[in-house]
């Protein structure tokens, strides 16, 4: 048994009659044995409410009716936290089948919302819709494939005695398509005449007209019911299309990694309320019993409520997609077909199931330099941190998962010692967030030197998982014969230039050129084309605080900075100053973004 | 019962809870059967704990003891643990899926009218002083003026700042991370509400907008984007549930049902005509799991709505959108938000629900004052009145000349064809 | 030397922010005559006594500044684009002669 | 802004003591643009805006100065009529921009 409504709510006078029906309350059979016995339900059977007496439930229509006239003084007995002329008073009805009905107020229940209003009930030739129709929103719900049976009774019967000599009647107004409702003439009662179907309208507005005729008049009034269809788990899951999906795993090998999807269809509703749901729910079975495809793969399913694509009725589509649920080696070569069984658990027939098919393909990865030499011509006035060029084994912009280290190696070892200490001008970092390599100036003595004139470094890549190692050449040229100590510079940043003259007159870290070099914003107000003194405009500002750039704020503090910054700017999501007003510089402990002419000097006190 | 006396208008003067809690436990027998309750609250199936005998029996003394009228203020100390008192026995009274639960809160009587009016009475005060929207030429932008009235006031400024700054800040966005850290948000801006006075904090919040620059300002001022806005919008079902596993949010979330609910039987549609309970209860809601908001910069028609939605709601879609529908068509809550922010401006009218018929009563009663509905032009929503049709019913006999009554106009016919589907 | 307050728009503080939101600016101005220490009374016959000549004694203040001994943390604001944005120090919060 | 110091004798100190003792004068001097906050930048240009001519903006500091942040705590020595004088903070010990 169920109730077709979640809650019956009416509206009661003083002065309303004993013995007078309120309302009906209905219980839908699920099987057609099942005979409701209605009772009134109280939270504590022993002390029900000063209320409680004031009603009576016929045990089998479920009509509830009055047991005493209600009078005035009534409305005051009922204590209530909250003032105004209504008192909310609440029943429980619950309807349990006929051969159990000693256990009925154990079975499952319904609100019964009633509204005390302190004034008697309104006189006749008022609103007339008052008469046929309950305040509100009205709407009921039946489960799909159930029984006929009557849901709800039409009549306003606190509102009957009103107007004595009206004669109220009800009908379902007829519409183009067949709606398996009707009026019962002799109760007055709604009745659903077939079972219906979910899966093909999930919601039934009905008009229902209500025809009033009085001495000399015929009022005819509509207004819409909605009937919401309940779900149950009666549709099988289906693949529309194909249930295989090709899967090439290469280069992005890394743990979490996603691949392809598959979709299963079903035209039930699945809940996502509540979390831990029990409805129409899926569950999937890797059928394989290789290990090292259960410890390598892991299927990912996640659903979604869709409607236009099932008929403009709730249906589910389920997603699958396959998951890494640990990195892939290197050299791991392998084709696999995984195939993955979707059960429908709480679909009663034989077809809640669905195999998906994944056909794996696993490429190892060489780690190598196909043909490639490196040579990079250097100026002897690059300062420190100045960076030279990219290296990169192939395809190394596409590996996730795949760990590469790059180092120096000197090619020729027996050299003298003078020139073997020119080696130490170049060093290679892992970028940070690709696996390829940063080529950049380590130390600037050796441009001082003459002897130091072309360095012949071997570039080595090893790859962590498996040591796999390449090797290639790397040629570094300086572009002049030697530059004299004088012009030696202390090694500084270049953003505490606030000015295109001093910035490109100063030598600053990271500098390939030796010089600093001036970007001049042309945005007003704070933008992200701020003007700025920087070392290497290709790298710095870019928004991210590179490899290289880490090694030392003063690099550019553009991109690295976490000191405050005065003025008008916008943070970095990481670091740095990712907008600015005017000009940006910074200091070590602070950066500033501000309008340029700050410069003419302003008078205080001291002027 | 027999320890609350009854107070004004014959309203039972509530106790408060903590001290009803230790009323209890220094009597015995209640003490005994409060320790029984909560373990009888404990278990996972709380309906089948609360229908064996021992816990009836608990539940039979304690409905006589002052927990079972307790009650709440709004900001007292030790609020929460009030509040947990109270749900520690109304936990068991209530069957835990209703749609609405009885406030915690003490309610908010006539006399908090007056502190109404002192706000509407600010807005004046504050628009006379001929500030943005008095001057000529100066674009009108209450919600600015109001931002002005705060910054000008050192604890609208400092609290408002605060939960700007904690709002808004930017935690670096590592991969599907939220935008900022919603926890901390949320009771940075449950601390302004509580901590500022209503004159400054309301007047951001209900702004009256011309324009849809102040109606954005108006959406803003919680920093939606952090104590609003997430990634997936869960099931408002979900959001309930999950609001009411928590004593702060259920206690905000049952004060703003009972007295934001849309009320036919009175003209503003707000229970006991009551606007300021309503805005009270909705401020109240803000910081917490269903923390609501303007949906849009829409400054001709205003929709409110917690960040949720009723897509996989199963058989309870109509439950869920009956939750949506008290926030997203809240006639009362309208009503409140549009009295005090129009307050200054005469001649607001309030939309009413249905016509409002109060039927003859008791005659100390002021008569109900009848406005005239308006039915949509388009279509009959359930909520609306019906549509009604009348004919003579003996025209046919060429009798009497009788004039049918219109009380309505209905809209055009194809509006009655049943099968117009829509869903 | 005291605390001064002026109504400015956040537009108006020059930060290069586009908000009509308007703020509170509190300032310190006033003289610090009274708080001078026989430091500041030596630099200043120093400075004036021409043998002296070094270019940071010429730089050196003699006398206390009336500035700000505290801050407001901070201020929050909605600019024109509405987004929200916080800049820290900007107003005084209390005066002193350092 | 840093700690800079002067050999003077005491009477070039130019507080009226007449000896011929020399003593260690430190003082504060360098620039402090490095230590701006937003309040001196918001001040600078409401200076600069000259809509706001109010007397004490005017006045008002907007950079901040290069001051003692500390103080020796007295100077002994004997004058050129033997007698013993003290004489307090004359000294800086540590500099800042305040």
């Amino acid at each position: 048994l169920y109730f077709p409504q979640s809650t019956y709510s009416e509206t009661i006078y003083v002065g309303q009659p004993a013995g007078a029906p309120v309302l009906q309350v209905h219980s839908m059979r699920e099987r057609p044995s099942e005979e409701p016995y209605f009772c009134l339900s109280w939270r504590n059977i022993q002390k029900p409410p000063l209320y409680a007496a004031w009603f009576h439930l016929d045990p089998l229509t479920g009509v509830l009716y009055m047991n005493k006239t209600l009078e005035w003084t009534d409305f005051d007995s009922l204590s209530s936290s909250t003032l105004g002329y209504t008192r909310k008073l609440t029943l429980k009805v619950a309807a349990a089948p006929v051969s159990q009905k000693a256990t009925c107020i154990h079975h499952s229940r319904v609100d019964v919302s009633l509204t005390f209003i302190n004034a008697t009930a309104p006189s006749c030739g008022q609103k007339m819709e008052k008469l046929c129709f309950p305040d509100g929103d009205i709407s009921s719900h039946i489960k799909e494939n159930r029984l006929p049976g009557a849901l709800r009774q039409l009549r306003r019967f606190t509102h009957a005695d009103i107007c004595p000599n009206y004669t109220i009647s009800y009908r379902v107004e007829a519409g183009t398509i067949e709606m398996p409702f009707a009026v019962n003439n002799a109760t007055s009662e709604l009745v659903v005449t077939a079972p219906v179907d979910r899966e093909e309208k999930e919601l039934y507005r009905l008009i229902i007209v209500c025809n009033v005729r009085t001495a000399d008049m015929l009022h005819r009034l509509d207004t819409p019911l909605l009937i919401n269809i309940y779900d149950e788990d009666d549709t099988a899951p289906y693949v529309n299309g194909t249930d295989s999906e090709d899967v090439l795993i290469e280069f992005s090998r890394s743990e979490g990694t996603v691949f392809g999807h598959v979709f299963v269809y079903d035209r039930d509703t699945t809940p996502s309320y509540p979390k831990d749901q029990t409805e129409n729910k899926f569950v999937g079975t890797l059928m394989t019993n290789d290990s090292w495809i259960k410890d390598t793969f892991t299927i990912l399913h996640g659903f979604r409520e869709e409607k236009a694509m099932f008929g403009n009725v709730r249906g589910t589509v389920h997603e699958y997609k396959l998951s890494l649920s640990r990195n892939v080696l290197v050299d791991e070569r392998r084709s696999v077909q995984l195939d993955y069984l979707v059960n429908d658990t709480t679909y009663p027939g034989t077809e809640g199931t669905v195999m998906l098919h994944f056909n794996i393909t696993i490429l190892p990865v060489p780690i190598q330099f196909s043909n490639i030499t490196y040579i990079f011509v250097l100026s002897r006035k690059s300062s420190i941190y100045s960076q030279i060029g990219k290296v990169c084994v192939d395809n190394c912009l596409k590996f996730k998962g795949i760990d590469i280290v790059y180092q120096l190696e000197i090619s020729d070892r027996n050299v003298s010692s003078d020139v073997l200490s020119c080696y130490t001008t170049v060093n290679v970092a892992r970028s940070l967030e690709e696996m390829s390599g940063v080529l950049y100036v380590n130390d600037t003595k050796p441009f001082y030197r003459p002897e130091c004139q072309e360095l012949q470094y071997v570039l080595v890549a090893q790859e962590q998982q498996k040591q796999l190692q390449t090797k290639t050449h790397l040629l570094i040229i300086f572009d002049e014969l030697s530059i004299k100590m004088a012009e030696r510079p202390r090694s500084l940043t270049c953003a505490e230039k606030r000015q295109r003259g001093e910035c490109e007159t100063f030598k600053g870290m990271g500098a390939p050129t030796g010089r600093c070099h001036w970007r001049q914003g042309t945005d007003k107000g704070i933008s992200e084309n701020y003007s700025t003194c920087s070392p290497d405009l290709r790298t710095c500002p870019d928004g991210y605080c590179d490899v290289i750039e880490s090694k030392n704020m003063s690099i550019c503090p553009q991109d690295c900075t976490r000191v405050p910054i005065i003025g008008g700017h916008e943070r970095g999501l990481m670091l740095g100053i990712k907008a600015g007003y005017g000009t940006c510089y910074c200091y070590s402990e602070k950066c500033f973004c501000e309008q340029d002419e700050m410069e003419e000097p302003i008078c205080d006190d001291m002027c | 019962s027999s320890l609350s006396g009854l107070g004004t208008h014959g309203w039972r003067a509530p106790m408060d809870c903590l001290r009803a809690s230790e009323m209890c436990n220094q009597n015995p027998q209640c003490s005994s059967r409060f320790r029984i309750m909560r373990q009888c609250l404990v278990g996972r199936d709380r309906t089948t704990m609360l229908a064996n005998k021992e816990c009836q029996a608990a539940l039979e003394v304690l409905q006589d003891s002052p927990l079972y009228d307790c009650r709440c203020k709004r900001g007292m100390k030790k609020e929460l643990q009030c509040l947990q008192s109270y749900w520690s026995i109304h936990m068991g009274l209530n069957e835990g899926e209703e749609l609405y639960e009885t406030s915690p809160y003490e309610p908010m009587h006539f006399s908090d009218e007056f502190r109404l009016a002192s706000i509407i009475s600010a807005m004046d005060s504050a628009l006379s002083k001929g500030n943005l929207c008095s001057d000529t030429g100066k674009p009108c932008n209450p919600c600015l003026d109001a931002a002005k009235a705060c910054n000008l006031n050192d604890t609208c400024k400092r609290q408002r700042s605060a939960y700007i700054a904690t709002c808004n800040r930017a935690t670096p966005i590592t991969h599907n991370q939220e935008p900022c850290n919603r926890k901390r948000c949320h009771k940075a801006l449950r601390q302004f509400f509580e901590r500022v006075q209503t004159e400054f904090s309301y007047p951001l919040l209900f702004c009256s907008c011309r324009d849809k620059a102040c109606a954005e300002r108006r959406r803003q001022t919680i920093v939606p984007a952090c104590s609003f806005e997430e990634k997936v919008k869960p099931n408002c079902l979900e959001l309930r549930r999950t609001c009411r596993s928590d004593p702060l949010c259920r206690s905000r979330l049952a004060d703003f049902h009972m007295n934001c609910q849309t009320t036919p039987h009175s003209i503003t549609s707000c229970p006991n005509d009551n606007y300021h309970g309503c805005l009270v209860s909705y401020v109240g809601l803000i910081g917490s799991d269903v923390t609501p908001n303007y949906v849009d910069a829409n400054h001709t028609n205003i929709t409110i709505s917690p960040w949720c939605s009723c897509r996989g709601s199963g058989n309870q879609e109509t439950e869920c959108e009956a939750f949506l529908r008290d926030f997203r068509e809240n006639a009362c809550l309208r009503n409140a938000i549009q009295a005090f922010g129009y307050g200054a401006d005469a001649g607001f009218l309030p939309i009413t629900e249905s016509q409002s018929v109060v039927p003859s009563e008791r005659p100390n009663l002021q008569p109900a004052i009848i406005t005239k509905p308006v039915i949509s032009s388009n279509d009959i929503k359930p909520v609306d009145s019906a549509c009604v049709f009348s004919t003579c019913a003996n025209l046919k006999d060429g009798g009497q000349k009788c004039s049918p009554s219109n009380s309505f106009e209905c809209a055009d016919e194809s509006m009655l064809d049943p099968n117009m589907d829509g869903s | 030397c005291s605390l001064q307050e002026e109504e400015v728009t956040v537009s108006q503080l020059g930060l290069g922010y586009i908000s009509d939101e308007t703020v509170l600016f509190r300032y310190c101005s006033g003289r610090c005559e009274a708080s001078r220490r026989n430091y500041d009374m030596t630099l200043a016959i120093l400075k004036r006594n021409s043998k002296l000549i070094k270019e940071d004694l010429k730089k050196a203040k003699h006398r206390p500044c009336c500035r700000p001994t505290a801050y407001d943390k901070n201020i929050s604001f909605l600019d024109n684009q509405s987004r929200y944005h916080t800049i820290h120090e900007v107003s005084a919060r209390k005066c002193g002669c350092v």
